[in-house]
């Protein structure tokens, strides 16, 4: 599998770690109440077979952390944005 | 005897004899053969025994989908199991044994198997051997064992080397046939950087044995002169014995070169096989196509062989494998074998096809074919049967990434499904017969812009096929998967009992699961079964092709990665020092650490018992460099840490250190360390050896992905630093020997400060005054290439104190002492509350794990928290992992109570000490345990106490 | 102060390896070199970038988005440090990392094998031309690789895996001869 | 039709024309008692024991492929119980246990080998966590032993212990554990359940879930609707899947896991050996064939297949294990799609959907639990409560903060 790094130009996964699901947004709310926003962020997953958009760290490489689009299903993989980048759209 | 060689043509060179055993006879070969041709040519057939039935078996092809001739090639540490002597290339000197027999290939015991092989049918194994229930283990089992598996395989060392390497390609080209070589100089001529492999011997595919012609010449010069061509161009990598095993994401490929197989011993400095990960544009395949046998009673006789394979010894290696033979076919394309033999003085006694209604029913003959007999009656005196059941092409690789390749009514195969522009195939591995289709095929593969090059010119022998799967009248065994001994009637056997799923009868009756995955026989198996179940062969389909394409070693896929080279060997700066120092190491990690300092005839724990007085009466240095260091600066730096940390970080002042606990999100603690303040932007953070990598990517991870927004830079300094800790009274005088200009000082240097200094003259250092070992201490940061000259300079300044280096066991007998937590206590599992460090954790911010650490199942009272342990009887060793219960209870996982996580002998106590996870046990201080230890056979009472062991009041620390 | 290479003991001048014809390949350690690793602070990529520009008597080398290794054999470590310090105050964080990185200077027509046999990138291209860096993994180590000529490249690793990847480079250079210099 | 030496014989007489279908391969009906969704080991064996437990007959199995088609089919065998965790441990046991009986028990040769489970040690801290590990089962009555590095060289004499990059220390040894032939284990519980009356369906795939007034009442499948009274999830791998066809998202992730076999051998390795120091486990099967793995791929996957990456890491550490192995070929590899849960342990529960019914997140080491599993959650579904051993396998332990975290990897399935 390759993947193409916005900084490094494209790589085989061995270079990559892969820590998941890129959609769950840590949740803000430090009330108990939030209790089942914080589940969900920590614990459940879609876990989709199909396109997916997942956290890889370019470990082996610039260390950046990427949001990678990718077929769960085929591997084939659409695209990789920079995190930080990806945060900073609204 | 009935192979012989001919007197002239093949590409071998008969004025160079090579000496070789089989079996330990010695026989002679050409330069140029394979071990296949030359025992061919020497007259022997017998080459194996099949796995089940142990009946004998001679070669059936002439490449890789080999499933009889399999020995042990080369001996002792060199020995290989399951090699194909078809793809073996003689060299002089070689040695070679049959396998899976007994007493010997001539007669083998087991081949009683096979009478009983109506017992032993499909399946069978999963009907019996179950009664009486014990004999399984102990009679069954055992004898199954014995008897399974083909070769031996060495239990030495392996003593050649191996190698790892990328390549990269516009067009990467498998196979090196008319189309293979086409594809591969189309491409080339137009600059395309190329990479043409074959996993033969020589380039040229089945242009080095069929009799072409291309543009005038035979084929095999035609191909001479192609590959010659490639050779001189600078964009072309040609890799002969190279097999393409696997395609993978990405369009990345698999390679084996087998660089040194064909010498006896790999030359210096050269390794014995190199795995590729060939990076392909765009890759075509040109891996041509397989001929199948034919299913009849007798198929496997020594001397039954492929077609093709016949005239592949014939014109090839000028081996003939008899004088007189029968050719036995569905197709147009054995008329060829008849043709060569023919043309090589060798007698055709039968020419029998389907299409004309023949039918070999049996051929006779137990090691050595003798004679075949016909439906018709007739029969006919031979000794080799040529067969052809039609073309496969091979389509293995097109199908690793989860396609299924799709069935051909005209030419009676699966032809490879389409997978892109990536990925293409050509030729006869597309399913296109004819030469000059192949030749076509592989010039528009290779196109990459402008026209399509002319075609050259060529003879097309047409191709044609009438499906034939198997003559039921046979009496004898008819083989379809030979080296598993899976008979055609195992098939409806299998589809009858309900495994008529092509999966199903595959695992049933390991129909494609020996070492030639099925090349031979699954087509065959699928026409059988399909037949049998009612479906077309279509509805039927294949069983999933997987890597490797052609088995391949281990040692390949390790490369340089054996032995101590396993994993890099990371060393700290002050390595040199310890070894001089005379310690001994101890693997953390991939780090190496000084693990004692012995003095001549001291154990571990003598050495380390020492080490710990020493320190704790005078002053030790320890290299404590492999403790994760990161520089965490920006003007957001403080509240970045405030997030990662539970405790505080952004009020700490300037020049000082604080400890801090870091959970992971879901509660549990994650690392600790001492995180110091450089400046108002600008800290250090000091992490476990351990989790120093995991924390880098966690701080990576939390501000690129949470908070983006934060104006924070990080950079791992670990390696930059060769760090020292000097612990013990004598700490301070020894290093006011070393410092520039300062008093050291309560006021200057007081507890938890951090700061900048130079040493010996000018050198730039950072003294921090911490302490692990609980005593009065420092630890002194430099530049790591002056590392090993300060060690030294701190030692020969605390000579007068009396200094001893200390290692990673004394400091773990101190921490103990002190009831510190580390990594037996750190495990992943256990909260802040657990360790006692509840408090640390702020309510006033969010930070990592804040949420998740307020379960109820993370706060409940009777959690496992961190206590001291010693033995009642002081006398008594005590041990790590042992289980702790109360008292009266017996031993059961439902009373269990917690465990002992790290223990030590205390040289200041004199005694054993540890420290324990207990439940609810920061308020059973003072009750005595019952501590199980069935592993060592060892029970014991253990009394609970503190986990501050040695000078709770931190006397010596403040001292 | 004289500083002492990390592969002091190990990189010993000579020939190695296959002893027919020319060496396939040159190996050197670059020491001592300053090192200083760069970070833009945050909206300071261009201004960082800019400012690098103007530094002299340095090689200025990616090492990461927004991220530079400065790199100098004239200056010392402490000079080049307290130069970057005052010259990017408030626009990149610095930190020196001279003795934190050994590195390796690879040169020959055989150099390119040689790296084949570590890392994934592609280095027979122009996509890889002279005075590109790149990260990444050879041997299990982690490789700033830069090409600083045709056949010429250098391998800057951490410090405490220099020995090791030392070994591994050797051994991989072995079958075409290695002039140790 | 009871399978033994005598009808082996008698049928060989009869040139083995006689032998009835294992299973029958019935049209589902339109209503069921019980469905359970998935026809690998977990649910064959729910419905064996649903069946020979439970006295309940009006049972259906739908699989969407072929029977055994998943990770049933693809697992490197191995089975032991040297858990570590009180709420683990008992259910391995158990188990163990019922492997040792099974084959008496449903009259099919799985070939069940305990041919003793090694685990090498190569740290202090490691020895000292298998302690902590063989304790736990010695204090259960679990057989555990801890070896010296002597005592592992007694055993495997040409493993690594002259240049070893991490030496061996020795190493933790369950000699009840082992190996069973995987695909037989399927074909025994359907063969087994299907003479017990339960429909094993192969071909039918679960597309939907129909639930009226929070309650299950039915699927939608490939071959039609069909009606049910319970609904048995026990998809594995596609857990997540099957289970968002009734709005439940879960604390999983799928992976796939490679696995490996060897050109076949003569006997090379007795018993189950993993390696501490890296990815690699290994046994060599009835065949001969070396079997071996090691770690996930490490990326989401439903694709099952992977990727070569992988395939060196383990390869790696076989040959540092080893190294007499280099010379042996690897024939096979091929992948199956793990259902890795949050905490690295299973869940047998109850869902928030009344009727409806949850078995998955097996991790890479359900294979062993499959008597257990099918033991177990029969019982859940057949009495609506838990078994008395698997208490712990709840859904709501994530919530309350009672993970069952065997390795301390936390909310990471990929490190599981
Ligand atoms: C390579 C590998 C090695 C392993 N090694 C071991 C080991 O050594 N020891 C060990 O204990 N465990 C091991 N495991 C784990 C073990 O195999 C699994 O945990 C276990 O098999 C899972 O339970 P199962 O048998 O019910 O799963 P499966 O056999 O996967 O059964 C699930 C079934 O559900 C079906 N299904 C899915 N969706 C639907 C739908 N919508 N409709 C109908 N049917 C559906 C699937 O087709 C599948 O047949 C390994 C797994 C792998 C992949
Ligand atoms: N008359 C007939 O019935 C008939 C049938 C089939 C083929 N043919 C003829 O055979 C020729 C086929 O030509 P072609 O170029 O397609 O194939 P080819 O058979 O000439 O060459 C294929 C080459 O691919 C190599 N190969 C296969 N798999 C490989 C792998 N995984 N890695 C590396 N190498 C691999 C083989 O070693 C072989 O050298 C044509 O001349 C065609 O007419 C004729
Ligand atoms: C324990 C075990 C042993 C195996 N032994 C062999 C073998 O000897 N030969 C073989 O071709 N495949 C063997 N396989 C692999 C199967 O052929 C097959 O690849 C695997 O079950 C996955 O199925 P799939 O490849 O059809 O997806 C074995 C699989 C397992 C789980
Ligand atoms: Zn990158």
């Amino acid at each position: 599998m390759l993947i193409p790094c916005p900084h490094c130009g494209t790589r085989p996964v061995e270079e990559f770690t892969f820590l998941g699901d890129a959609t769950v947004i840590r949740p803000t709310s430090l009330e108990p109440s939030s209790m089942d926003d914080w589940m969900d962020y920590v614990y459940l997953r879609d876990n989709p077979r199909g396109n997916y958009a997942e956290y890889v760290q370019h470990s082996g490489g610039c260390r950046a952390w990427l949001v990678v689009t990718r077929n769960t299903g085929t591997h084939e993989v659409h695209s990789a944005v920079a995190a930080k980048a990806m945060k900073a759209k609204p | 005897m009935s192979g012989f060689r001919i007197a002239r043509g093949g590409l071998i060179d008969r004025s160079a004899n090579l000496n070789f055993k089989f079996d330990g006879k010695s026989f002679t070969g050409h330069q140029g053969d394979t071990l296949a041709s030359a025992l061919i040519a020497n007259g022997v057939h017998l080459m194996g025994r099949s796995f089940k039935y142990h009946r004998p078996r001679g070669v059936i092809s002439a490449g890789a989908s080999e499933p009889n001739a399999l020995v042990e090639l080369r001996e002792g540490a060199r020995r290989e199991a399951n090699t194909r002597a078809t793809i073996v290339e003689l060299y002089d000197g070689l040695t070679a044994q049959s396998q899976n027999r007994w007493p010997s290939l001539e007669n083998d015991f087991l081949a009683i198997n096979s009478l009983a092989s109506s017992i032993f049918v499909a399946g069978f194994y999963y009907k019996t051997f179950m009664w009486p229930k014990s004999f399984w283990e102990k009679i069954y089992e055992p004898l199954i064992r014995k008897a399974a598996g083909l070769g031996t395989a060495s239990k030495e060392a392996d003593p050649d080397t191996y190698e790892k390497a990328y390549a990269h390609c516009d067009l990467l080209v498998i196979g090196s046939g008319p189309s293979g070589l086409m594809a591969a100089r189309t491409a080339a001529r137009s600059g395309a950087r190329v990479i043409l492999a074959d996993e033969g011997s020589a380039l040229g595919g089945s242009l080095l044995f069929e009799n072409e012609e291309i543009d005038g010449t035979t084929g095999s010069t035609f191909a001479q002169a192609v590959i010659s061509e490639l050779a001189s161009m600078p964009n072309v990598t040609l890799m002969p014995r190279t097999t393409i095993f696997g395609w993978f994401d990405g369009n990345i490929f698999g390679g084996l070169e087998r660089v040194n197989d064909h010498v006896a011993v790999p030359p210096p400095f050269e390794p014995r096989q190199r795995y590729w990960r060939v990076h392909a544009k765009r890759a075509v395949l040109a891996a041509g196509a397989e001929e199948r046998p034919l299913v009849f009673g007798g198929n496997d006789v020594p001397g039954v062989m492929l077609a093709s394979a016949m005239r592949h010894y014939a014109n090839r290696y000028g081996a003939a494998a008899g004088k007189s033979i029968s050719v036995f076919t569905n197709n147009a394309s054995a008329q060829r074998t008849a043709v060569d033999l023919q043309a090589h003085g060798i007698n055709i006694a039968a020419v029998v096809d389907t299409r004309k209604n023949g039918k070999i029913i049996n051929v006779k003959g137990g090691k050595s074919v003798k004679s075949v007999s016909l439906a018709d009656g007739s029969h006919f005196e031979c000794d080799a049967v040529a067969m052809s059941g039609g073309w496969s092409p091979i389509v293995n690789l097109m199908c690793h990434r989860g396609a299924k390749p799709i069935w051909n009514e005209t030419i009676a195969a699966f032809t490879p499904p389409d997978m892109g522009s990536q990925f293409t195939a050509i030729g006869s591995a597309s399913g296109k017969m004819l030469l000059s289709e192949c030749l076509r095929g592989g010039i528009a593969a290779g196109t990459f812009k402008g026209k399509t090059p002319p075609t050259p010119k060529c003879r097309d022998e047409a191709f044609a096929i009438q499906p034939f799967w198997w003559v039921k009248e046979s009496t004898g065994k008819a083989f379809i998967d030979y080296q598993n001994d899976a008979t055609a009637k195992d098939l409806p056997l299998a589809n009858r009992e309900g495994y008529g799923h092509v999966e199903l009868a595959k695992r049933y009756t390991t129909t494609g699961m020996a070492t030639d995955q099925g090349k031979l026989g699954n087509v065959n198996a699928i026409a059988i079964l399909a037949e049998a179940a009612g479906k077309s062969i279509s509805e039927m389909g294949t069983t999933t092709f997987r890597p490797m394409y052609t088995p391949v070693s281990f040692g390949a896929f390790a490369g340089p990665f054996t032995g101590h080279h396993f994993q890099p060997v990371r060393k700290t700066p002050l390595h040199e020092w310890c070894v001089e120092q005379g310690a001994v190491f101890v693997e953390t990690g991939l780090w190496m650490r000084s693990s004692w300092f012995p003095k001549a005839g001291e154990d571990w724990l003598t050495s380390a018992s020492r080490e710990v007085k020493a320190t704790r009466a005078n002053v030790g240095l320890c290299d404590v460099s492999t403790l994760g260091k990161i520089d965490i600066q920006g003007k957001d730096a403080g509240t970045f840490l405030d997030k990662i940390y539970c405790n505080t970080f952004s009020t700490l002042s300037i020049g000082k250190a604080r400890y801090g606990l870091m959970l992971r999100e879901d509660g549990v603690v994650f690392d600790d360390g001492t995180t110091s303040r450089l400046a108002d932007d600008h800290y250090l953070m000091t992490t476990t050896t351990a989790n120093a990598a995991r924390v880098m990517s966690h701080i990576e991870f939390c501000h690129q992905a949470l908070w983006p927004e934060m104006d924070v830079q990080y950079v791992s300094v670990t390696e930059q630093w060769a760090q020292m800790a000097i612990a013990g009274p004598k700490s301070r005088a020894t290093l006011q020997k070393i410092v520039d200009s300062f008093t050291l000082n309560d006021e200057t240097t007081p507890y938890l400060v951090a700061k900048d200094i130079t040493i010996l003259g000018g050198l730039t250092a950072r003294l921090f005054r911490i302490s692990f070992s609980g005593e009065h201490a420092y630890e002194l940061a430099v530049p790591a290439d002056h590392g090993n000259m300060v060690a030294r300079a701190i030692m020969q300044a605390g000579q007068e104190f009396g200094i001893v280096p200390y290692g990673v066991e004394a400091l773990s007998i101190m921490r103990i002492e002190k009831g510190h937590v580390a990594g037996g206590e750190l495990n992943g599992t256990t909260t802040a509350g657990d360790l006692g460090l509840g408090k640390m954790m702020s309510t006033k911010k969010d930070f990592i794990g804040r949420m998740m650490a307020t379960r109820e199942g993370m706060v409940d009272a009777a959690r496992q928290c961190v206590v001291g342990i010693k033995p009642v009887d002081k006398t008594m060793k005590i041990r790590s992992g042992g289980h702790l219960l109360n008292q009266n209870d017996k031993p059961s996982m439902a009373n269990d109570q917690g465990y002992i996580c790290s223990v030590a002998w205390s040289p200041m106590l004199n005694m054993w000490l540890g420290l324990a996870l207990l439940s609810n046990g920061r308020a059973r201080h003072g009750e005595v345990v019952k501590v199980f230890d069935g592993l060592r056979g060892h029970h014991y009472l253990g009394e609970i106490c503190d986990p501050v062991h040695f000078d709770p009041k931190n006397e010596r620390l403040h001292a | 102060m004289l500083r002492t290479s990390a592969l002091q003991s190990v990189a010993i001048q000579g020939r190695f390896g296959a002893d027919k014809g020319q060496p396939g390949l040159m190996l050197s350690v670059v020491h001592p070199l300053a090192i200083a690793m760069v970070i833009a602070r945050k909206g300071k990529s261009k201004v960082l970038k800019d400012a690098l520009a103007t530094l002299k008597s340095v090689n200025v080398l990616w090492a990461g988005p927004d991220q530079y290794y400065v790199q100098s054999t004239v200056k010392s470590e402490t000079a080049l440090y307290i130069e970057l310090k005052t010259k990017l105050a408030n626009i990149a964080s610095v930190t020196d990392q001279s003795h934190g990185r050994v590195t390796i200077r690879i040169s020959g027509p055989k150099a390119r094998a040689v790296l084949a046999k570590g890392t994934p990138i592609d280095l027979y291209t122009e996509e890889f031309p002279v005075g590109k860096s790149a990260l990444t993994q050879m041997a299990h180590v982690g490789v700033h690789l830069t090409r600083t000529g045709n056949d010429e490249f250098t391998l800057s690793v951490f410090r405490g895996f220099s020995e090791s990847f030392w070994e591994w480079l050797t051994s991989q250079s072995a079958e075409f001869g290695y002039q140790v210099g | 039709m009871k399978y033994s030496v005598f009808s082996l014989l008698k049928n060989a007489f009869s040139g083995h024309k006689n032998w009835q279908a294992a299973w029958r391969n019935p049209d589902p009906k339109p209503e069921y008692d019980i469905i359970i969704v998935g026809g690998g080991g977990h649910g064959l064996a729910t419905a064996y024991y649903l069946a020979k437990e439970h006295g309940l007959k009006n049972i259906a199995v739908l699989e969407k492929s072929w029977l055994g088609s998943g990770n049933i089919g693809r697992n490197t065998t191995i089975i032991r119980s040297n858990y570590l965790l009180p709420g683990n441990n008992p259910f391995y046991e158990l188990s163990m246990k019922l492997w040792e009986g099974l084959e008496q028990d449903f009259n099919f040769n799985a070939m069940v080998s305990q041919r003793g489970v090694l685990n090498l040690c190569h740290t202090d801290a490691q020895r000292d966590a298998f302690a902590r590990r063989g304790n736990g089962m010695r204090i259960d009555g679990v057989d555990a032993e801890l070896l010296d590095a002597h005592a592992v060289r007694e055993m495997y004499p040409y493993f690594d212990f002259e240049n070893p990059r991490f030496p061996i220390k020795g190493g933790l040894l369950q000699r009840r554990g082992g190996t069973v032939r995987h695909d037989a284990v399927a074909w025994g519980f359907a063969r087994g359940a299907n003479m017990r009356g339960v429909d094993v369906i192969q071909g039918c795939e679960v597309q939907g879930i129909t639930i009226e007034n929070g309650k299950v009442v039915g699927v939608q499948t490939s071959r039609g609707s069909i009606k049910c009274k319970k609904l048995a999830l026990c998809a594995a791998g596609h857990s997540s899947e099957v289970a968002s066809m009734a709005g439940l998202k879960l604390p999983i992730e799928s992976h796939v896991l490679q696995a490996f076999v060897s050109e076949g051998l003569k006997p090379f390795i007795d018993g189950v050996v993993t390696f501490g120091a890296g990815h690699f486990y290994v046994s060599q099967s009835d065949k001969g064939g070396l079997v071996f793995g090691g770690d996930l791929d490490g990326y989401n996957s439903y694709a099952r297949r992977g990727n070569l990456p992988m395939v060196e890491h383990v390869v790696e550490a076989g040959v540092a294990m080893i190294p007499a192995i280099s010379r042996v070929r690897t024939l096979r590899s091929w992948g199956g799609v793990m259902d890795m849960s949050m905490d690295g342990s299973p869940i047998i529960d109850k869902t928030s959907v009344h009727g409806l019914y949850l078995n998955a997140g097996w991790c890479y080491g359900g294979f062993k639990a499959t008597p257990a599993s099918g033991f177990c959650y029969a019982h859940l579904i057949a009495k609506d409560e838990p078994h008395k051993v698997a208490t712990a396998y709840r859904l709501d332990r994530f919530r309350r903060g009672l993970m069952l975290d065997e390795k301390g990897q936390g909310a990471t399935p990929n490190l599981h």
